[in-house]
Order: C-alpha cells, then sequence, then structure tokens
C-alpha cells in the first residue's frame, strides 16, 4: 500500500523539485518568477483555446511516446521517432490529397497510409537488428536523415511542383472538427485525441493482456528464455518496432490530418520524435505514464509560448523545467530512498 | 575534376567534419567503457559549443590568435562539469542511463538557450572573429602528392583529434588505468573484488567523456559554425555516438568511423561537381552519408557488442 | 591455539533478515577447513564479510590473532586473504593475465608490461601446478581453467589463507580431482584453506575440520577424521538425509527417441557432435556422463531445436522432429530443464506464474483467441508451487528473487507438468543442497515410472549412477559407449569419459 | 471586395480611439537575430513602433519567437488574441498558418512575407529578390578574375529560386564568359555544409560566391575569412543576403543583395496604421519600391567605381522596366539582357 503509494508520489515529487529548481534559476537570473508561472499557466490553461491546444499538443506527444515506449517493453531503443513520424505524416497528407472519397473510407485510409509508413519505416532497424544484429540506435538514427530528405524530395518534386507546401488535405480526410474548434474558440483541435487515447489502450492490451504481448515482453526481458519457450525472437523484434513505427506514423497522421493539413518541406526535425523519448522515459514507458506524461509535456510546451510575451521570461525555461522533471523521475531512487527513510519515521 | 583535385577537396573537408565527432565519440568510448552508457553527448557538445562562443567572445581580446585553444580548454572543464549531472545520476542515484543521458541533452539545450538570451538579450551568439583557421602543416605539405592532399588546407583541430585518438587508445588498452576503466565496465563485481572502486572509475569514465564532449563542441563551432544558436549542435552528439557504436567502442574504429562520416558527407557535397554523379538527383547525394553508414554496418561491420555492464548499477552485495 | 583467521560471533543481516547469527569460525594454519551448509544457510555471505565485500553488524574478525577491520577487499588482500567465488570473478575479454594482475598491474613507464606479468603468472602457475596460457582469453577457456585463473588471482596477490566458494560444483570429475590435488599443493606451500562444498564426499576426502550453519546459525565444528557423511548431513539439514535414491527397475517400452548419426557444427565448423547415435526408451532414465566440452549442450540443443543440427535424424516417437522450432518441438512432446537456468530457463522479470506458463501461454486455458486470462494462469501457478514446494512469497514475486534452489524447483514442476514423453534434465541439480537434491531426483525417477523417457545430462557421476537406468558416455561428441550403471564403476567412466576404450577401461578398473 | 472589408474594419473598430496602433510578429524558428529576414523584419518592427511612439509589449510592438512548426499558428492566434491591430507572419513556412488563423480572426489584419495567402484580412508581402541577386551577379562577374562563380542555395524553394535565376542572369548579363556553379544545402541552418560547399568551389577555381541560405551561408563567410587568413594575397570574395553582411568578413565580403524586409514591414504597417492595409492584396517589393537592393560595395575591392556604375546603370534599367529579371529557372533560359 505504501510502496503503490509512493510509486505515485515519486514523479509527483519529481514535477515539484523540478519546478522548484525551475523557479531558483528565474530567482537567480532576475526574473519574475510568479510573473512566469502565472504566464505559464495561462497559455496552457487560461483560456478554452489554450486548452485545446494543449490537447492538440498531447495529441502527437502521446503517440510518439507509446512509439519510444512500446519498443522499450521488448528492449530496442527507437530514437527513429522522429523520421516514422515523417514519413507518416506525408502517407498520411498524400493519401488525403490524391483520392477523392467519402470520408469513412477516406479518413480511414489515410490514417493506415500513416500507420503503414510509419510501420515500414521502422521495419527496416528491426529487420537489420533481427537478422544482420545491427544496432538499431544507428540505424534509427540514420533512418531519420533519410526521412527528412526523402519527404522533401517527395513533397517538393512528386506530391507538388516544385513547391515546398502540399494542398490541404481533403475534408474527407480531415481529422478537424468544426466543433471541437468551436467549443475551443478556434483551436486546432481534432478528432485525433481520440485516436491516441485509443493507441494508449490498445498499448496497454497489446502488451499486458495478450498472448502476442506475453511473448514481446518476454523477448524484451530475455531473448534466450523466449527462444528456449518456443518464441521466435527475430520475429518480435521486428513486430515490435514495427508497431512502434505504427505508433510513430500515426503521430505524423495527427499532424497531417490534424494541426497542420498539410505537409511542408522542413529544413529541420520537429523534435516530436525526440520528445517522444522524454515523454516514454517520464511515463515509465507504460501507457498510462505515457499518457500523462504527454499531457505534462503538452501543457508545458504549448504554455511556454506565453511566457515572452506576457512575462518577458525566454520560454527556454520551460525546456529548463522539462529536462529537471526528466532527470529527477530519472533519480526517482534517491528520492525513494529519502520517502522510505521519512515513512519509517512517521510510523515510530 | 580531376582525382587528385577530388581529393584535395573531399581529404580536407572530410576530417574537418569528422574532428569533432571524433572528440566526442571517443568520449562516449570512456563512458561506457565504464559501463555507464551516454546518450548525453549531444547535450555535453552543446555546452562545449556554448562556453567555447561565450569564451571567445568575451577574451578574444586578451588572448588574441590563442583564444579558440583556451576556449576548448574552457569548453572541456565545463564539459567536464556538466557531465557530473550524469554521473550522480546514474551512478550515486542508480537513474537509468538512457533516461538521465535524455534529461542532460535536454538541459543542455534549454541552459544554454536560456543563459544566451539572458547574457545577450537575443537568440543567438555574435559571430566569433577568431575561430580555428585553414592551415598548411609545415615540412608535411611538401611532400609530394600526399602532402597537398592530407596536409594543405586543413585544420590543426583535425590532426588533433586523430592524435588524441591514438593516445586514449593507449590508454584505454595499454595503461592500467585502461584495463581498471574496462574491467568496471565488463564486470564491476569482478573489479570490486580486485580492490578496485567502481564508483569512481565510472565517476572518472562519465567525467572524462563530458570533458572530450566538451571539447567536441567547442572544436564544432569554433571551426565550423562561428557562433553559438538553437542549430549550432544539432544531432551531431547521435552522430558521434552512432560513430562509437560503428566503430565497437574502440577508440580507433570510433575514430575511422567518424572519418568515415566526414567522408560520406563531403561526398555527398562534392558529388554535384563529379561527372559521373552528376546526373544523379539530389536527394540521393543528401541521404547517401546515411544510407552508407547502415549499408556498411550491415554488411561488414555485423553485430557490435557493447560492454557486458553497460548501463548497469553496480550495487554492492547484490548479485 | 595457532589460528590464521578468527571469525567471532559474527552477524550480518539484510534489511532486517539475519543471513548470520552469532557464527564463529576459526582456521588454522596449514589446515582446509570446510564449511558446510544448506543452500541459503549464510556460507557465501559469511566469506563475503571475511572478504570485505560485507561488513558485519557485530562480531570480531582476527588474523594471526590481531584484531582487524576489513571494509573492503584490498585490506583483506593486504591481509593474505584471498577469495575464489562461487559465481566466478572473471572479465571475460581479457586475457588470463589481465584478469590475474587486474588492480595490481606490473608497469613500466605507464604502461602494462605484459610480458613481464605473463612471465609471473607462467612462474606462479608451474609453482603451484596450475598449468594455464596466460594469454588466453577467459571466454576461450573451460570452467575449470577459469577456476585456475580465479586461484592464479589470489596466489599472485600474495594470499596465505584461500576461500572457495563451492568450487566444485562446476567442475568434471577429472577436474574436481586436480583441484583436490591442487588444494594439498597449497597447504604443502603454507597456505590454509576453507573450502565450501555440498559434496560430503569432498570434505571427507581433503579437509581436515568442518564448521556446519544451518540457517544462519552456527551448529559447530568437528574433525572430519572424527565423523561420517551421514553425521555431517544430519548435522547440516537437522534431520536423517537417505543418500541412495530409492527406485524400482526400470520396465522399459518402446523407442521415445531416436537419434542417428546427428552431427551439430560450434560456430567454428567444427562437428562439436559427431556423427553421434542415441536411444532413450519409455520408462527409462538415460544418463550421458561425460566432461564438460564434449557436445552435450548442443546435443541437447539440436534435440530441442535452439541449435542447427548439420544432418543425421532425431526421431520422437517415430516422427523426424530434426531442425524444427522449437516451439514444435516442445509441443510434439519434448520438456526441458535447461542446463542455465537463469538464461533461458526463465524470464527473471516475469512473475513467478508467468514463469509457470511460459511454453503454454498459448493454449487454452491460458489464453483465449490471444487473450491471457490470467485467473487461469494464476490458479495453475499456485497448484504447481504448492505441488513442486516451491519457495516463493507469492506467485507474483518475480522470478529474480527465488533462491537458485526454488528456480529450479519451478521449472521442474512447469516441465514435468507439461507431461512431455521425453524429459530432457541437464545438470538439474547443479549447485543444490542435499535437501533440493533429493527431491529432483524423486521427481525424476516418477516420471520415469509413469512411463517417459528422461534423459539426463550430469558432470556428477554420483547423479549419473545414482538415477540412471542406463549410462551412455559422450567423448568427442560420439556416444562411446553404454553401460548399466550396476556393472560400473565411478574409475571406469571416468576413464571412458577421458577417451579410453571399453576394454582399456574394464581392464584398468579391474586392476 | 478586399477595400470593403477593410472598411467595415476600420469602423468596427473605430471606437477606441485612444488605442494607439500596435503591430506585432511571429519568427520561425530562427528568432529574431538570425541574421537574416527575421532580423530585418524585427528591425522594420522596431523602426516602425519607435517612431510612432509604441513601447514594446502588449499595445506597442513585439515579436514572438516559435519552437516548432506547430507553433505558428498558436503564436499567431495569440498575438491576434491579445488585439495586436497587425500581425505578421515571416517567412513562406508560415503560409498555412496565417490562412487558417486569419480565416478565424476575421477581424485583425495579417500580413505573411515570402508567400501569398488569398485572405481579405491578409496582406501578401513578396519581394523581387531577382533584382537585388541580379546586381549582386552583376557585381560578381565584374569582380571575378576566373570567370568562376559559385552560388549556394539554402533549401530549393521558389524564393531562393528567384534568387538564383536573378544572380545567373545578372552574371551573363555583365560577362557572358563567366559560369556559375550553383549548389543547394538543403538546410538553411547548416553552417558546416555551407563552409563545404564553399571550399569546393573556392578549391575548383571559383573565387567569388554568393549565398542565399540564411545560416548555412555563414559557413561561406568562415571558408573565405579562412582562405584569405591563410593566403592574404588571395583573392577570393562572398557575397551576402538579405541584410548587409559585410561585418561578417571586412575582407571578403563583396556586397550583399538586400531584401528589406524591414521596409517592407515598416511600409505596410503605416499604411495599416492609416487605414490603407493592403488586405488581400500581394505586395510586392523590388527596386522600385525600395523593397530590394545592394549593399555597398566593399572599398578593397579592386574595381569598385567601375562596378558601382555598372550597378547603377542596371538599376535604372531594371527600374525602368527596360529590362526584366527573370525569377525562374524557366524564365532564365530566355532571358537575354539586351
Ligand atoms: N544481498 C543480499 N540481500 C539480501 N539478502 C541476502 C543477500 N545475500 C544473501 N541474502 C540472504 O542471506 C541468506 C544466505 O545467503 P548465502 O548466499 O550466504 O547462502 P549460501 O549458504 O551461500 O547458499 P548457497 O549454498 O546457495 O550458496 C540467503 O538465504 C538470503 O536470504
Ligand atoms: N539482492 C537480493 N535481495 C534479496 N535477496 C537476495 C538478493 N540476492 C540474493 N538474494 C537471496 O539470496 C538467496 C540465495 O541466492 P543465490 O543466488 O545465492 O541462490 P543459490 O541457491 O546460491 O543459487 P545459484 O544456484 O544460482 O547459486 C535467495 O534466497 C535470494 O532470494
Ligand atoms: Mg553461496
Ligand atoms: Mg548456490
Amino acid at each position: 500500500m505504501l510502496k503503490r503509494f509512493n510509486n505515485i508520489l515519486t514523479p509527483i515529487i519529481a514535477v515539484l523539485l523540478g519546478i522548484i529548481v525551475g523557479t531558483i534559476i528565474m530567482v537567480v537570473s532576475g526574473y519574475d518568477a510568479v510573473a512566469a508561472f502565472t504566464a505559464l499557466w495561462n497559455g496552457a490553461f487560461g483560456e478554452s483555446y489554450y486548452v485545446g491546444e494543449v490537447v492538440r499538443q498531447f495529441t502527437p506527444y502521446i503517440l510518439a511516446g507509446l512509439a519510444v515506449a512500446f519498443a522499450f517493453r521488448v528492449g530496442l531503443f527507437n530514437i527513429g521517432v522522429e523520421g516514422q513520424f515523417l514519413v507518416g505524416w506525408l502517407a498520411a497528407v498524400w493519401v488525403g490529397v490524391a483520392f477523392d472519397l467519402p470520408k469513412i473510407i477516406h479518413l480511414p485510409l489515410a490514417i493506415l497510409a500513416a500507420m503503414a509508413a510509419g510501420a515500414l519505416w521502422a521495419f527496416i532497424p528491426g529487420f537489420l537488428k533481427a537478422r544482420f544484429r545491427v544496432h538499431e540506435v544507428i540505424v534509427t538514427i540514420m533512418m531519420n536523415y533519410v526521412a527528412l530528405h526523402v519527404t522533401n524530395y517527395i513533397i517538393k518534386n512528386i506530391i507538388t511542383d516544385n513547391k515546398d507546401k502540399t494542398d490541404l488535405v481533403k475534408e474527407s480526410a480531415s481529422l478537424r472538427s468544426d466543433w471541437l474548434q468551436s467549443i475551443t474558440d478556434y483551436s486546432r483541435l481534432h478528432w485525433g485525441i481520440v485516436i491516441a487515447i485509443i493507441g494508449c489502450f490498445v498499448m496497454w492490451f497489446l502488451l499486458e493482456r495478450t498472448t502476442r504481448g506475453f511473448e514481446l515482453r518476454a523477448v524484451g526481458f530475455n531473448q534466450h528464455a523466449a527462444h528456449y519457450a518456443g518464441m521466435s525472437v527475430n520475429k518480435n523484434i521486428i513486430l515490435s518496432m514495427v508497431i512502434a513505427g505504427a505508433f510513430a506514423g500515426l503521430a505524423g497522421a495527427m499532424e497531417g490530418l490534424g494541426t497542420f493539413g498539410y505537409a511542408t518541406v522542413k529544413g529541420g526535425f520537429t523534435g516530436v520524435g525526440f520528445d517522444g523519448i522524454a515523454v516514454a522515459l517520464l511515463g515509465g514507458n507504460t501507457s498510462i505514464g505515457v499518457f500523462f506524461s504527454a499531457l505534462l509535456f503538452g501543457a508545458l510546451k504549448v504554455g511556454a509560448l506565453n511566457m515572452p510575451l506576457e512575462a518577458g521570461v525566454p520560454n527556454e525555461l520551460v525546456d529548463i523545467i522539462i529536462a529537471l522533471i526528466v532527470f529527477f523521475v530519472a533519480s526517482s531512487y534517491i528520492i525513494r530512498v529519502f520517502l522510505d527513510r521519512f515513512s519509517k519515521k512517521e510510523v515510530k | 575534376m580531376s582525382l587528385m583535385e577530388i581529393l584535395m577537396i573531399v581529404v580536407p573537408s572530410t576530417l574537418l567534419w569528422a574532428a569533432p565527432l571524433v572528440f566526442t565519440a571517443l568520449g562516449g568510448i570512456f563512458s561506457e567503457r565504464s559501463g555507464v552508457v551516454n546518450i548525453g553527448l549531444e547535450g555535453l557538445m552543446v555546452i562545449g559549443a556554448f562556453t567555447a562562443i561565450v569564451f571567445n567572445l568575451t577574451f578574444v581580446d586578451t588572448f588574441g590568435n590563442w583564444t579558440p585553444w583556451i576556449a576548448i580548454i574552457v569548453a572541456m572543464v565545463a564539459g567536464a562539469i556538466f557531465s557530473l549531472l550524469h554521473a550522480v545520476a546514474a551512478i550515486t542515484f542508480r537513474a537509468d542511463h538512457t533516461v538521465s543521458g535524455v534529461a542532460i541533452n535536454l538541459l543542455a539545450s534549454g541552459l544554454t538557450l536560456f543563459l544566451v538570451k539572458l547574457i545577450y538579450d537575443k537568440g543567438e551568439t555574435d559571430i566569433i572573429s577568431q575561430g580555428f583557421n585553414k592551415i598548411d602543416i609545415p615540412v608535411l605539405k611538401d611532400i609530394p602528392v600526399i602532402g597537398k592532399i592530407f596536409f594543405q588546407n586543413t585544420y590543426w583541430t583535425s590532426f588533433l583529434a586523430i592524435i588524441v585518438a591514438i593516445i586514449v587508445w593507449y590508454v584505454v588498452f595499454k595503461t592500467p588505468f585502461g584495463l581498471r576503466l574496462r574491467s568496471v565496465g565488463e564486470h564491476p563485481m569482478a573489479a570490486d573484488t580486485m580492490g578496485i572502486n567502481v564508483t569512481k572509475m565510472r565517476y572518472l569514465g562519465v567525467i572524462i567523456s563530458g570533458a572530450l564532449g566538451g571539447i567536441g563542441g567547442g572544436v564544432y563551432a569554433q571551426s565550423i559554425t562561428s557562433n553559438f544558436s538553437h542549430s549550432t549542435i544539432s544531432g551531431q552528439g547521435f552522430m558521434a555516438l552512432a560513430a562509437m557504436i560503428f566503430g565497437k567502442w574502440h577508440p580507433l574504429g570510433a575514430m575511422g568511423a567518424a572519418i568515415f562520416f566526414g567522408f560520406a558527407q563531403s561526398i555527398s557535397i562534392i558529388g554535384s561537381s563529379l561527372p559521373f554523379l552528376k546526373e544523379i538527383p539530389n536527394v540521393y547525394l543528401l541521404i547517401a552519408p546515411y544510407v552508407l553508414t547502415v549499408l556498411a554496418l550491415t554488411g561488414f561491420i555485423g553485430r557490435a557488442d557493447a560492454p557486458k555492464a553497460s548501463g548497469t548499477h553496480y550495487i554492492k552485495g547484490s548479485r | 591455539m595457532n589460528f590464521v583467521i578468527e571469525m567471532l560471533n559474527i552477524r550480518k543481516e539484510f534489511g532486517g533478515f539475519v543471513a548470520n547469527d552469532n557464527i564463529t569460525l576459526q582456521l588454522k594454519k596449514g589446515e582446509i577447513h570446510a564449511l558446510l551448509g544448506e543452500n541459503g544457510a549464510g556460507k557465501s555471505t559469511l566469506m563475503n564479510v571475511l572478504f570485505g565485500l560485507y561488513q558485519p553488524e557485530k562480531g570480531e574478525i582476527r588474523v594471526k590473532g590481531k584484531p582487524v577491520k576489513i571494509t573492503n577487499p584490498n585490506i583483506a588482500n593486504d591481509l593474505g586473504i584471498g577469495m575464489v567465488h562461487q559465481h566466478f570473478m572473471l572479465v571475460d575479454t581479457f586475457t588470463v593475465t589481465e584478469n590475474i594482475i587486474l588492480g595490481r598491474e606490473i608497469t613500466t613507464g605507464g604502461r602494462i608490461d605484459l610480458k613481464k606479468a605473463e612471465k609471473e603468472v607462467r612462474e606462479i602457475s608451474e609453482r603451484y601446478g596450475l598449468a594455464v596460457d596466460p594469454q588466453a582469453k577467459i571466454s576461450d577457456i573451460s570452467v575449470g581453467m577459469q577456476q585456475r585463473v580465479e586461484i592464479l588471482k589470489t596466489l599472485y596477490r600474495g594470499a596465505e589463507i584461500v576461500i572457495f566458494d563451492e568450487p566444485s560444483a562446476v567442475l568434471t570429475p577429472q577436474e574436481i580431482k586436480e583441484l583436490m590435488q591442487i588444494m594439498k599443493t597449497l597447504i604443502k606451500e603454507g597456505k590454509s584453506i576453507i573450502l565450501i562444498t555440498h559434496k560430503l564426499k569432498e570434505i571427507m576426502e581433503v579437509a581436515d575440520r568442518c564448521t556446519v550453519i544451518r540457517k544462519g546459525k552456527g551448529i559447530g565444528t568437528v574433525n572430519v577424521s572424527e565423523t561420517n557423511p551421514n553425521e555431517l548431513a544430519s548435522l547440516m539439514v537437522g534431520r536423517e538425509v537417505v543418500f541412495k535414491t530409492e527406485k524400482a527397475e526400470a520396465k522399459p517400452g518402446q523407442g521415445v527417441l531416436e537419434v542417428q548419426n546427428l552431427v551439430v557444427k560450434d560456430p567454428r565448423g567444427i562437428n562439436i557432435v559427431n556423427d553421434l547415435n542415441l536411444s532413450v526408451n519409455a520408462g527409462e532414465i538415460v544418463g550421458i556422463a561425460g566432461i564438460d566440452g564434449n557436445g552435450q549442450t548442443e546435443l541437447i540443443e539440436a534435440i530441442t531445436g535452439l541449435r542447427k543440427a548439420e544432418s543425421g535424424s532425431i526421431k520422437l516417437n517415430g516422427k523426424d522432429i530434426i531442425n524444427q522450432t522449437p516451439r514444435k518441438i516442445t509441443e510434439s512432446g519434448v520438456g526441458h530443464i535447461p542446463q542455465d537456468r537463469h538464461k533461458h530457463g526463465l524470464v527473471l522479470n516475469f512473475p513467478i506464474g508467468e514463469n509457470m506458463v511460459l511454453q503454454t501461454y498459448n493454449k487454452k486455458p491460458y489464453s483465449k483467441s490471444g487473450v491471457l486470462n490470467f485467473k487461469e494462469i494464476y490458479k495453475k501457478a499456485r497448484t504447481l508451487i504448492s505441488e513442486y514446494d516451491v519457495r516463493t512469497p507469492s506467485e507474483y514475486t518475480l522470478a529474480r528473487a527465488l533462491s537458485g534452489g526454488n528456480q529450479q524447483k519451478a521449472i521442474i514442476g512447469r516441465e514435468v507438468d507439461r507431461n512431455p514423453d521425453l524429459l530432457i534434465a541437464a545438470q538439474p541439480t547443479r549447485g543444490l543442497d542435499v535437501g533440493a537434491i533429493e527431491f529432483i531426483h524423486k521427481r525424476l525417477i516418477e516420471q520415469r515410472d509413469n512411463g517417459k523417457a528422461v534423459l539426463l545430462v550430469s558432470f556428477e557421476l554420483d547423479e549419473i549412477l545414482n538415477v540412471s537406468d542406463r549410462i551412455a558416455v559422450i567423448y568427442e561428441g560420439k556416444i562411446v559407449a553404454i553401460v548399466n550403471p550396476k556393472e560400473t564403476s565411478e574409475q571406469e567412466l571416468g576413464l571412458l569419459m577421458a577417451g579410453s576404450n571399453r576394454k582399456e577401461a574394464g581392464e584398468h578398473s579391474n586392476a | 471586395a478586399c477595400g470593403k472589408s477593410d472598411n467595415n474594419k476600420d469602423t468596427s473598430k473605430g471606437g477606441d480611439k485612444e488605442k494607439a496602433f500596435s503591430v506585432a510578429m511571429v519568427t520561425d524558428v530562427g528568432g529574431v537575430d538570425d541574421k537574416s529576414f527575421n532580423q530585418s523584419a524585427w528591425e522594420g518592427l522596431q523602426k516602425f513602433g519607435k517612431d510612432n511612439g509604441l513601447e514594446k509589449g502588449k499595445g506597442g510592438y513585439d515579436y514572438v519567437q516559435s519552437k516548432s512548426d506547430a507553433d505558428y499558428a498558436t503564436n499567431l492566434n495569440t498575438l491576434a488574441r491579445q488585439d495586436f491591430d497587425l500581425v505578421f507572419g515571416i517567412g513562406f513556412l508560415m503560409q498555412g498558418a496565417v490562412e487558417e488563423i486569419a480565416k478565424q480572426q476575421k477581424d485583425h489584419h495579417f500580413a505573411i512575407v515570402d508567400s501569398e495567402v488569398d485572405q481579405p484580412n491578409v496582406a501578401s508581402i513578396l519581394f523581387k529578390e531577382q533584382e537585388a541577386s541580379f546586381l549582386a551577379g552583376v557585381a560578381a562577374a565584374m569582380t571575378t578574375k576566373s570567370n568562376k562563380i559559385g552560388f549556394i542555395g539554402g533549401v530549393e524553394g521558389a524564393v531562393i529560386e528567384r534568387f538564383e535565376a536573378g544572380f545567373v542572369a545578372g552574371v551573363k548579363a555583365a560577362k557572358p564568359e563567366a559560369t556559375v556553379d550553383i549548389q543547394y544545402a538543403g538546410a538553411f541552418d547548416k553552417a558546416e555544409l555551407g563552409q563545404s560547399i564553399a571550399s569546393k568551389m573556392y578549391s575548383s577555381g571559383a573565387d567569388v560566391v554568393f549565398h542565399a541560405a540564411g545560416g548555412t551561408g555563414v559557413g561561406l563567410f568562415k571558408e573565405a575569412n579562412d582562405l584569405k587568413k591563410k593566403d592574404p594575397s588571395r583573392e577570393i570574395w562572398a557575397i551576402g543576403v538579405d541584410s548587409d553582411q559585410a561585418n561578417m568578413g571586412p575582407d571578403i565580403v563583396l556586397t550583399s543583395a538586400l531584401k528589406r524586409v524591414d521596409n517592407a514591414v515598416i511600409d505596410v504597417s503605416t499604411k495599416a496604421k492609416d487605414g490603407n492595409f493592403p488586405g488581400g492584396k500581394v505586395a510586392l517589393y523590388g527596386l522600385a519600391e525600395d523593397g530590394v537592393g545592394l549593399a555597398p560595395i566593399n572599398s578593397k575591392a579592386p574595381n569598385k567605381a567601375a562596378i558601382e556604375t555598372a550597378v547603377k546603370d542596371w538599376t535604372d534599367k531594371i527600374k525602368s522596366g527596360a529590362i526584366k529579371v527573370p525569377g525562374t529557372r524557366a524564365e532564365l533560359k530566355t532571358f537575354s539582357a539586351k
């Protein structure tokens, strides 16, 4: 009981510690911390518009977080979410732009295309790992760069005629909703959040409740034992990357069919994939953890945009706070030690 | 273009690219050989780049020509100090090494940009006036053919990187320190029973990685970008990490891998001027370095084994 | 009295659990002092205290009469105490010499002087009769060799007192013999030895005195010359122990496993299993005797599908199963108690309950259309845990937290419960105490009596002789002899395992 | 139609007379000191603010820097919600976001730089970059001795293509025998790529290199400075872009192709303030509108005077419409300076 309580308390303390240290940094640098946090709060929850934006940001974070977490549970470190995300984004937009279909077919088709693209992109490192034992970290890093250049090339030379931006996806492939926008005062909130939440559930169910998940987890913990038990280690490695890639591709679809509605040529990475790593790790690589850490990230990121304007505080401060929170969560062992000591004293 | 001309362009630019990656990858080797996974190399480079540029801008009038050299020493110290965070988290607080490394990356970029805004009241620094410059290496530059290709229009830092890689190889494989470092990364309990202080060795490994990562960042900023902004270090730390793995945690291997990355990059740049590559759409050249790396790993490098205990915590008395 | 080491009233706790409770052990100069106790009795803990890895809560340690505080292994080394650990403390990727000099490197000009170090290692190894190749990599040498390296490590550091923690658990009979010889040599050279072992025979053979501990408490010290194995065993367990496992005559039935002309290559391309023929019938236990490295592991891995066979045939109940997937083979009726329970047998980070369905999770009732049924899984786990006496706080406890013996019981429970036609047991009792061994042997025989075929691989000749109905001797990848346990002796087996042919072996043992 | 909507706006907002006209901008991830168009835009905004007695901050003039592409819309919207009368989106990357927010915030004015948004409350600011780079091409052609000239582009796109086409046209016009080596880095923020490309160009004989590559171009100056430092007698030049980049290397920066985003920002702001907001229109800024230009020629340039004269000539010809500078590769093919 106490242990479970501490399990919940530890991340909360980590968040508090992050905020405290962030405050100290602000005070030392001569900024008004109260104004900064007020601005942060207002920028995240102050108006229904910002709430909508937070949820909008939260959506791809969940899915990118799941993409990292899922692979992690099978013992693979998927740094390639960014690339899988980009190809998913492009695929969704491509289908969204190129076809004219009823919504009931078009939207799922576009989403499936994104998942398939992300899955394909992740299949390569998964396959190379399984077949040739090539370290997935390097391959996924390299695949990120390849994705960036290839998607840029496709947007410029294949989807458009030398333009930097595709057309808007057709209404029939859009996740946007006038209703959601109207209740949040024109935020870009879209139906993707429903998909992301389903994604959380799917990951949980798949890993914890199915025989396939049993295999994946077994492979993650001990490949030899999994092999001994008759599971195909290679198949599960590839499968885990493919599923992770599908999550990442889905995250891309959120941007392509929801937030933006188009794809553009990019000068560099979006950062969503890399934030996904932090989201997953902060969430302990569980789906429920990813859900909450994505929410925290989304709120902090969106709220931060308001800080320079309203409080004159650089929004990098929020990056510092996020980093500190990750750091303290990582160091939760030491927090636990303190908590244990504390609770022991209480008992006595 | 003649082959000679091509080489005269490709080789120095390869080495220029490679140098910061070599330093940083060497840093990674120290950390991982001691058993601490260091995905925070990117962040350490950021700290190094930031420190070097700020120092350079501030003290260029005092130190003149020597400024960039002193700046990389300062960057080295800053990287070492910053890496202590990773060490404390990963070793003493038993944090997951990867999580802690990610925190280091996030913290480094947030903190440095915050400081840039605080110090300069804008999003990026000015351009330094004294960076690392192109040089011809005296004497060696006159060697026929070789001299022209390798020792002209090049940078001292490139050669420093190669020399440091050789020194690191010597230290890691030929000295008691190296033996102990490696033993701690392979089997910390065995090292402990031999009276080696596992915690101390791991701290040293991480701190040295911070120092070298700092140098890597400082070299990068002062020989390539000339200022510090959010995009100064964008992925080089991960490339260094890749070089380390590619090089199988071996200093000379990592150096070779870094040079290979540099070479692939240079080819992607010069490619469009080579007759036989001219017709190829640019995108193929842009992705060439990354695809080549993957192919190389798949084709003839194959499996790479990390130090056995890397990523684990050594808790005295546990089994 | 001339004690080199005195551990007086030592108490060591692990977060409330008392592993050593007021234990006293006194080591005379020049003696081999055995330390005996069940699994988990606290032997390793006591020795780790002596070696400076753990700090005792209470008690005093004296070296040559002087009270000392041993706060880390360096101090132990300086006091002349060396330890050969139960689980080897060797860096696989280093050479023999590097492992030995680690922490006490010989340098010239800041650089490790490997030449000089190798020379020194060679000198010591010659002096104590511990032949090793100083330049060999640890991962390339046999377990017996590795143990020599461990011993050399202590000698290199000038140890006067050497602690051996279960040194024979991993050795072949020949190697054990050599080890006993080595210990005697050490004593002759003026060293003193503490020996932890579960094998009473070894104690009787080499030890001078024996201290017994039970559940963390000291029971007492006896002179070996004044005692016998039965007395030692009952001191240790606290009750009478039966040694010879009771079993009825085997009633072999039809052939279950038929291996013909099997060839398996190792990664270097050498035929590690070389044209091997073997058959196991229903209702019998066939024991494979052999020195480690003669192809036992590969043979079993080939039968169970964990390793690719090059050629030949493996038939189960007449059906060819060669090079099928482990899943197919398991499902055609093979149970496998693997040699390395941590590597293959268990997912240590899974609850023990989930480990119980490691192969059957995808079958009814444990899952239905791909969805797990935890209720059924844990129900099964509870049954097996009580049936096989697995001592665990609960079925939800991670397998990692169980002791080796209990992990092994869990695996055996799981494998036997699947009711396989062929049960393969590789080193099923390695490192276990007498009580646990007895339990496991009974279960194997029970399987046989139920008309199943059992294939037992063990380096323990006692075990082979005791449990098997037929013994197949493996040498260089071939079955070189099939003998009847009742008509052979340990000597004969030993010689066969070393490659002498049947006739020679028979002559020798007769002579 | 556009004019009408403007008038509507003015009447609707006519009530609060006390409220000063306020204006703000959203930068892309570059920030206001990117030594490129964000910086230039911000300088314009600051100047406008000062000239009109505004304070930095709400109700005056301000900017918000985006941290990713996803932030554009949020930032534009935030500024509109803070009741800035006019909000600039700086850079073609913001096109989609501006279009979208403009549709929602119909009674706010927006402007987009470097792209077109067809909404009644959006002014699209485009530049005739080709005219500035044409002049840069003339300067380059008249400076080169090797007759080899380099062009480094950032990411391929319409804007950079205008720079490229104009530059090549300028070179051809002034010195038909000179060749231009064109290479794109694929990024606007990779100085190392710029440096490697520059290194390649200089070592294969080019002696003047022009960049239209934002931060990537920093590498060009680094390389040129390096070479110059190593061998001061070597005659090599670099040409900057957007703002006057002379301070990037007093010895090597020949001139810069100016894109006066600042002027355009001031112009549109002033018009909006005066009630003449060019909503729904494309405001095109070329040499004639003082929207583009060429920075002063480096005083160390060998034939500075001759270049200045030539530049002056061409400027007049372009302004008068006597020649039309090509803005695409296709147009370049048919271009002739005669
Ligand atoms: N690091 C530890 N943390 C907690 N408890 C421990 C630890 N090490 C040992 N113990 C406890 O101390 C008891 C004694 O363990 P020890 O390893 O000394 O037994 P042993 O006599 O060597 O057994 P074996 O014959 O299996 O080697 C164990 O039952 C275990 O419960
Ligand atoms: N870190 C630990 N925390 C708690 N208990 C531990 C720890 N390490 C070991 N133990 C306990 O120590 C006991 C003995 O462990 P050990 O691994 O020595 O078993 P063993 O019978 O010797 O197995 P093996 O055959 O693998 O040597 C077990 O009861 C185990 O639960
Ligand atoms: Mg023990
Ligand atoms: Mg044991």
